[in-house]
């Protein structure tokens, strides 16, 4: 009991212990919302703690938990991590953010790492993956297969994040193929139903689709359903080639690990910094994947040439004329998108067919 | 046109998880146990039947596994409800608890893992024949035993000797005592013939249906066979349109989406529960057509020599 | 031949009120060993910290009080309709829709310091909950529409309204476009009961043990309680004594709606602090397990309300100290709630052995 | 006939049946041969029924033995009975109402349908037992029903056929027609057992008795040679109690009217209540007479508000004179009603509540809550005055409601009932199922009521008990109400009549 409680006591007193890290194993406390599967959020998540171990050996000593959730529940393990010691808490939800920022504040010793939120605070860091690079280079393969031009795109909820990911998507697959519009959208409105997901994807297969996208649905139901009809299908977060071994077009494949050995390697050094790390294809924590043989190889060519113009800084797909789905220009030519608008959007480009909840 | 064809065709596959459920939940409850656990039973037949074809490959073996498991959460219900003559309504969300539990707890190796759908089936010459052919000829082979294993027991119910022994230990368990029936004997086997057909329902939706396993999936589709068997007045073919309908209402959703007619989706995905609240008042205001279908004894605990 | 056989008793044994739960925890205890030892975890570890450690540190006891407030409250509400039997399951979407428009209030004052705004969400979200329930009520009343299927749809229906709102009209203008409202201020959130410190219980807690106790005054004492009791135990004598059963339908529902909201309110006010897309993990569900437990009577829910959250923070130690997957308690507290179901047959039926020798009597 | 007599059919040996810590049947002896029509006689609550049910083998003895032809056999379940060639008619029609006559008796009798319906046919024109067998049985008479449940046990061939109350629901000229149909059996050597407590039946219809007195048997007789007063002082241990009170005309204000009622269950197969008009003056007992199922429950129901009337009707039940025919019962209770129904456990009483909380059920108006809150003290001794009042037999105002015995548990809604001190007192079957001691109690506090200057109106299936209690006398047949003519002036042969229907006999009564 003294073992466990004296950390949060000295941590509620705001006793300051210096720990030696020579000594003994840097404690990390590492929680995932969902179950862990073969792909999606979760499995990219643990496969990131997977390489920050490999990388660190015994220098660190990891807890991880899954299914944790997003409600109180979620709040009660991490305080519980940090009440029996930990030095580092990795949070896999947006939904832990607030309260994550209040135990990373009343931890002095404590370093809080959260996925995919928006707000930074006293050792409390924030970190997300530019998803939206991936979806334009995936939108610019299937600009390439879609013969009808015609797109579908499932998503779970109509957030900023998916928004960004919806347009860049369209913008790339309109930058190939200028014939794209009406792209039509489905939403689940529920943060997971496998059923839901494939039967949307057979709605818009029904509806004529030639590439199915599939924006975060949790389970990988709708990329089976895609190959099923011959329809081709784009992944979000991981290669999904194995649920669509001929229709595989093309998936955003996300590594975690890069961003987790930064922040490990910067609290050994003691220069651990909160701030928002927003790590795209320049950084090693996105690229493309999974891309179908049946792209020719100049297509093929051009999607990779274009990855390592992003890389290289000089080409990003939020950059002005930009015109959303009601004719307006939201983005004047030549500008690009602050890190905020983009983290923040919330207009739908010319070409997206849905409506957002006001 | 594509969009109707898709509702109507796709109405039979959704709609045959909770047909299954709700046929069996239609059993128990005419035989006056009214069993809440349906949603616990699924999810448990949902993991181990994936389990059992990411394993062995056997769709059979699977369904067996499945049935099997889920009945014998039923039989957990059951002992309570029969022996320890608890709550039916407790005793339910119990057993459901503890379904739900173990699918997770059992099937947390499997998380989130795929399977091939199995083709479909396509009856030669018929499924040729434009529109009707493709929504009716072309569904797979669980969809058409489903639909058949209604219309038996459609025939069952009501005209066999075994349905006239159900229908009346509902009606009257003491009754039925007196005339030498072994009333929980009858409760039994009637429950255990609903955990076996929520069985095979989990199993088609997590092999056949999706087919996918993950932690929660079945997401409330038992708490809607349940409210079928109650808004089909508890006839088997009222129960049968009434699962169709809600199966193309769910789909509906979906395909008018893609329309983009600027209702916010979130509008039309209510629209299922909202059509089922609806479609359940106008039903249930017949007080009389409650009153002659429903079991009578629907949810009393019935001890023998009482 | 030598059986046994439940006989009715004259009167509830007081002595198996006891002995009820001892079984129940002795039997859970016996078959949770075993599947912890099928998972080939430490049992000893696991019972530990499910049922001891939750008790040794000021956290945990804070976070225990957290987790049973909302589960008590809904339990008392719940369980009033139940003993009339009137199955209110829609208690998730009753604390969804109270939070919704409770949250109204910070939403629209969100620099506001008057005093006033958490009375006034209390008054709001226990409003809007019975209003909720209320829609089952009339249904039931007016076309006899069973109130099981429309509280369970309503909690689907509820669900959508909150996405909805909280990515359109309610959503943080500041918030980048996440799905959440604004941060409420401090006027609108419960105090702590420790203030600045590092524990989250607040004074909702006492709110729910003294409508605890309003509870039990009314299921114990009044006549409106007993009139209930009497429409769920034999509904052809209530009508007989001209206690309406619409009424009954309609008093179980508000009360329920009403408890319900009021969590809502518990949660939003409290660990939330505002609107999001999740405000309870399924409070309104377990709630139902914690009624039954507590045997539908107001002290018995409390007792049963704070178990269940003790196993509930227990279960976080168990997952973190002996490794349990995520979801071996929830298998745990199925076990529970089975076993009390069975051994609570002892309150109402002797165990007799019939058959055999004489002299059973 | 005479050379069956050699060997019996059946024989009990010390057949005992205990419930808990009560004995039900105490080692009974009993011996039946082929052919004979034999009376098991006693009061209710004697244990009649419970040996019934254990020779036909819903349940099984604690001590004794059952010998079937001089072999011991043990009847585990009525299937078993059946096969052995027992058949049982129950008090309580052992019938489903949502299935058909012909399915009713597949239940029993396994066959196919279209065969059954030839059989019933038959059995019916054979013993003058005439029914429809693919009628619904909710839709049948209580005589009907009957007649559905004796062919269904001679269609198994039986040689021994029970009766339990048989005559309880018929009209008296269809027990004519039932004791001649049990005549023919017997002369076809079928034994029967018969169960009555009626001593006028057991002496027209029975070659011997055996009497039953607190679950033992008190003796054997012959009753068409042996006195009824002799069989009674067997029956009941003591001379029966034959009250006598003056037939008393108070004149009083009308208490109930009802004024051209009509009234149609929204269930089609419940009898319609068709242009029913009748006055309940303070200070008279009215009686209604009828078989039942020809509307009693539903005009009970309406009186007490159970069903209640559009606004539009409201003046078609008038209690002094003001309309409350909408009113629900607790506004009817408040101007002074009280009713006691047919079904004690489950409608006058809510079976798993405590004596102390059934009375609050309906004595709550007499001070026993306050503010909203119930007086527990008051309460308990209310119930405790209920209790002294009708000398009901409990374990104490805590026991359960359904650990009373019927007949205690009657008494004690009686009393509570009568505890209001009601203006009007509304009672069905006072005394249906009660031993005689109990009854003759039930009765004497009705007319004690009356003669306080209550109004009642007595709703009973047996003809004697209104004879002997009511002012007037009225009869129910298929929704209608006869006349009312004054008990003095009626003649049971009349009222009999009026009961198969033939309302004209009460005008002349009436003359």
């Amino acid at each position: 009991m003294t073992q466990k409680t004296l950390p949060m006591l000295a941590a509620m007193i705001g006793l300051a212990t210096s720990y030696s890290y020579a000594d003994s194993p840097l404690n990390i406390g590492f929680i995932v919302p969902n179950p862990v599967g073969e792909v999606g959020w979760d499995h990219e998540l643990d496969r990131g703690r997977q390489m920050m171990e490999a990388h660190f050996g015994d220098q660190i000593s990891v807890t991880a938990v899954d299914s944790v959730g997003e409600g109180p529940d979620a709040t009660r393990m991490m305080n519980r991590m940090a009440a029996q010691g930990a030095d580092m808490i990795f949070l896999g939800s947006f939904g832990h953010m607030n309260d994550g920022i209040l135990l990373a504040k009343r931890n002095e010793n404590l370093a809080v790492i959260h996925a995919g939120g928006y707000l930074t605070g006293e050792r409390f860091a924030t970190y997300a993956p530019r998803h939206y690079q991936a979806s334009y280079l995936c939108g610019m393969a299937a600009g390439y297969v879609a013969e009808d031009a015609e797109l579908g795109i499932i998503a779970a909820f109509p957030l900023p994040e998916v928004i960004g990911m919806m347009n860049a998507y369209v913008l790339g697959a309109q930058s190939v193929n200028p014939a794209i519009n009406n792209v039509q959208v489905v939403w689940l409105n529920s943060w997971f139903d496998p059923a839901r997901n494939r039967s949307a994807a057979e709605a818009l297969i029904s509806g004529g689709v030639d590439v199915l996208y599939s924006l975060f649905p949790g389970t990988p139901a709708a990329i089976s359903a895609a190959e099923e009809n011959g329809v081709y299908a784009v992944a979000t977060l991981s290669d999904n080639s194995q649920f669509a071994p001929t229709k595989h077009l093309c998936a955003g494949q996300t590594h975690f690990g890069a961003i987790y050995i930064n922040y490990v390697n910067s609290v050994m050094n003691g220069n651990f910094a909160a701030g928002d790390t927003f790590a795209g294809i320049a950084e090693d924590a996105m690229e493309v994947a999974g891309l179908s043989p049946d792209l020719t190889d100049n297509q093929r060519n051009a999607i990779l040439a274009k990855q390592d113009e992003i890389r290289a800084g000089t080409f990003e797909p939020f950059t002005g004329p930009i015109t959303d789905n009601s004719g307006d220009e939201v983005v004047t030519r030549g500008v690009r998108l602050t890190i905020g608008d983009i983290k923040g959007m919330n207009f739908l480009v010319q070409g997206l067919d849905t409506t957002l909840p006001n | 046109m594509d969009m109707i064809v898709f509702i109507l065709t796709g109405a039979f596959a959704t709609a045959t998880p909770l047909l299954l459920a709700a046929l069996g939940e239609l059993v128990t409850e005419k035989s006056g146990v009214i069993n809440l656990s349906v949603e616990g039973m699924m999810a448990l037949a949902a993991a181990m039947g994936f389990a059992t074809v990411y394993t062995t490959g056997s769709y059979l073996l699977a369904f067996a596994v499945a049935a099997g498991l889920a009945m014998l959460l039923s039989i957990v219900f059951a002992a309570l409800v029969l022996i320890f003559s608890a709550n039916q309504v407790a005793s339910g969300l119990a057993a459901g608890i503890l379904g739900l539990g173990l699918s997770a707890l059992l099937g947390r190796e499997y998380e989130s893992f795929t399977l091939q759908a199995p083709s479909g089936l396509s009856v030669p010459n018929l499924s040729n024949i434009p529109v009707l052919g493709s929504i009716l000829f072309e569904q797979d082979i669980v969809v058409y035993l489903t639909v058949t294993t209604g219309l038996c027991l459609m025939w069952i119910i009501q005209h066999s000797r075994a349905g006239l022994i159900l229908r009346v230990v509902g009606e009257d368990p003491h009754i039925a005592h007196n005339l030498g029936f072994n009333v929980l004997r009858v409760r039994f086997l009637a429950i255990l013939f609903g955990g076996f057909m929520a069985g095979l329902a989990g199993a088609y939706a997590s092999t056949i249906l999706t087919p996918i396993w993950s932690q929660g999936m079945i997401l409330g589709r038992g708490w809607i066979a349940l409210a079928l068997v109650v808004f089909g007045t508890w006839r088997v073919l009222r129960v049968m349109i009434g699962a169709y309908l809600f199966g193309a209402l769910l789909l509906a959703d979906l395909a008018v989406q893609t329309l983009n007619l600027g209702i916010p989706s979130q509008v039309m995905t209510s629209m299922p529960y909202v059509m089922t609240i609806i479609v359940l008042a106008i039903v249930s205001r017949n007080a009389l057509r409650i009153k002659l279908n429903a079991p009578v004894s629907l949810g009393q605990s019935y001890r023998p020599g009482q | 031949m030598i059986r046994y056989e439940f006989v009715p008793r004259a009167q509830p044994s007081t002595g198996a009120l006891v002995i009820v739960p001892i079984l129940t925890v002795a039997l859970s205890i016996l078959c949770g060993t075993a599947l912890f030892y099928i998972l080939d975890k430490p049992a000893g570890v696991a019972f530990y910290a499910f049922f001891i450690e939750p008790f040794l540190s000021n956290y945990t006891l804070s976070e225990i009080a957290i987790k049973a407030a909302p589960l008590i409250l809904i339990a008392q509400g719940l369980a009033i309709g139940f003993r009339a039997r009137v199955w209110n399951i829609g208690a998730e979407g009753q604390l969804t829709i109270g939070a919704i428009c409770a949250g109204l209030i910070p939403i629209t004052w969100p620099q506001s310091d008057n005093v006033l705004m958490l009375p006034a969400m209390i008054l709001v979200g226990a409003l809007t909950g019975m209003v909720w329930a209320a829609i089952a009520a009339a249904l039931r009343t007016a076309f006899n529409a069973s109130e099981i299927i429309v509280t369970l749809m309503l909690n689907a229906i509820a669900a959508q309204i909150l996405v909805y709102l909280i990515n359109g009209p309610l959503k943080d203008p500041r918030g980048f476009s996440f799905p959440q409202s604004v941060p409420f201020p401090d006027v609108a959130l419960y105090p702590l009961l420790i203030e600045d410190s590092f524990l989250r219980a607040n004074v909702s807690i006492y709110i729910v043990l003294a409508l605890s106790l309003l509870a039990w005054i009314y299921v114990r004492h009044s006549f409106s309680g007993f009139r209930l009791l009497v429409s769920g135990l034999a509904p052809a004598a209530a009508h007989y004594a001209g206690f309406s059963s619409n009424r009954a339908v309609w008093i179980s529902l508000l009360v329920g709606g009403a408890a319900a909201g009021l969590a809502g309110v518990g949660e939003i006010s409290g660990p939330i602090g505002k609107l999001q897309p999740i405000l309870s993990p399924a409070y309104g569900f377990a709630a139902i397990i914690v009624a039954f437990l507590g045997g539908l009577n107001p002290i018995g829910i409390v007792v049963a309300g704070f178990f269940m959250a003790v196993i509930y923070v227990g279960a976080d130690g168990a997952v973190l100290s002996a490794g349990l997957p995520a979801s071996a308690p929830i298998v745990f507290q199925g076990l529970i709630l089975v076993f009390y179901l069975a051994s609570h047959t002892l309150v109402n039926f002797e165990l007799r052995r019939i058959g055999g020798t004489k002299g059973t009597a | 006939m005479t050379i069956s007599k050699c060997s019996p059919l059946l024989e009990l040996r010390n057949v005992t049946k205990r419930y808990g810590d009560f004995i039900a049947n105490d080692a009974i002896n009993l011996t039946v041969h082929a052919g004979d029509i034999h009376a098991i006689l006693g009061e209710n609550g004697a244990g009649k029924s419970t040996l019934m049910k254990t020779i036909f083998g819903v349940h099984q003895p604690d001590e004794g033995d059952i010998l079937w032809k001089d072999v011991p056999v043990q009847i585990t379940n009525p299937a078993q009975a059946r096969d052995l060639g027992i058949g049982m008619v129950f008090q309580h029609f052992s019938l489903f109402e949502t299935i058909s006559v012909a399915e009713n008796i597949s239940l029993t009798i396994p066959a196919p349908l279209s065969d059954l319906v030839k059989q019933i046919r038959a059995k019916g024109e054979a013993f003058g037992l005439p029914v429809n067998p693919q009628a619904s049985v909710h839709g049948l008479s209580v005589g009907e029903r009957q007649r559905v449940e004796i062919i269904r046990c001679l269609l198994q061939e039986p040689e021994l056929l029970i009766l339990d109350e048989p005559t309880s629901v018929l009209p008296p000229p269809a027990i004519e027609n039932l004791f001649a149909t049990l005549r023919t059996l017997s002369v076809n050597g079928i034994a029967i057992l018969y169960i009555s407590h009626k001593l006028e039946e057991i002496r027209a219809l029975c070659d011997q008795a055996t009497i039953l007195r607190s679950g033992a048997v008190t003796g054997t007789a012959d009753p068409k040679k042996t006195n009824a007063k002799d069989l009674a002082t067997l029956m009941i241990g003591q001379d029966i109690p034959q009250p006598t009170h003056p037939k008393t005309r108070m004149n009083g204000a009308p208490q109930l009217t009802l004024n051209q009622l009509n009234y149609r269950d929204p269930n089609p197969n419940i009898v319609a209540l068709k242009d029913i008009n009748l006055t309940v003056r303070a200070g008279e007992i009215v009686g209604i007479a009828g078989v039942s199922g020809n509307g009693q429950l539903t005009l009970a129901r309406l009186i007490s508000g159970e069903d209640i009337l559009t606004r539009d009707h409201a003046s078609s039940i008038q209690m002094q004179g003001q309309p409350v025919g909408h009113l629900p019962p607790n506004a009817r209770r408040k101007r002074g009603l009280s009713f006691v129904p047919e079904d004690r456990l489950g409608r006058g009483a809510a079976p798993l509540m405590s004596i102390s909380n059934n009375g609050l059920l309906t004595g709550h108006r007499l001070g026993l809550v306050k503010n909203g809150l119930i007086q527990r003290s008051k309460r308990d001794s209310f119930a405790e005055n209920c209790i002294t009042a009708m000398n009901v037999q409990t374990q104490g105002v805590q026991a359960l409601a359904s650990s009373l015995s019927g007949g205690n548990l009657q008494k004690y809604i009686v009393a509570r009932e009568m505890a209001v001190n009601p203006l009007l007192m509304v009672v069905a079957q006072p005394t249906w199922g009660i031993d005689v001691g109990a009854a003759t109690l039930v009765h004497q506090r009705l007319i004690g009521l009356r003669d306080n200057g209550t109004a009642i109106l007595v709703i009973s299936e047996d003809i004697e008990e209104l004879f002997e209690i009511s002012d007037r006398l009225t009869v129910m047949y298929d929704g209608r109400l006869s006349n009312p003519v004054s008990t003095c002036n009626a003649t049971c042969e009349q009222i009999g009549q009026m009961m198969m229907g033939q309302f004209a006999a009460s005008l002349e009564a009436a003359e």
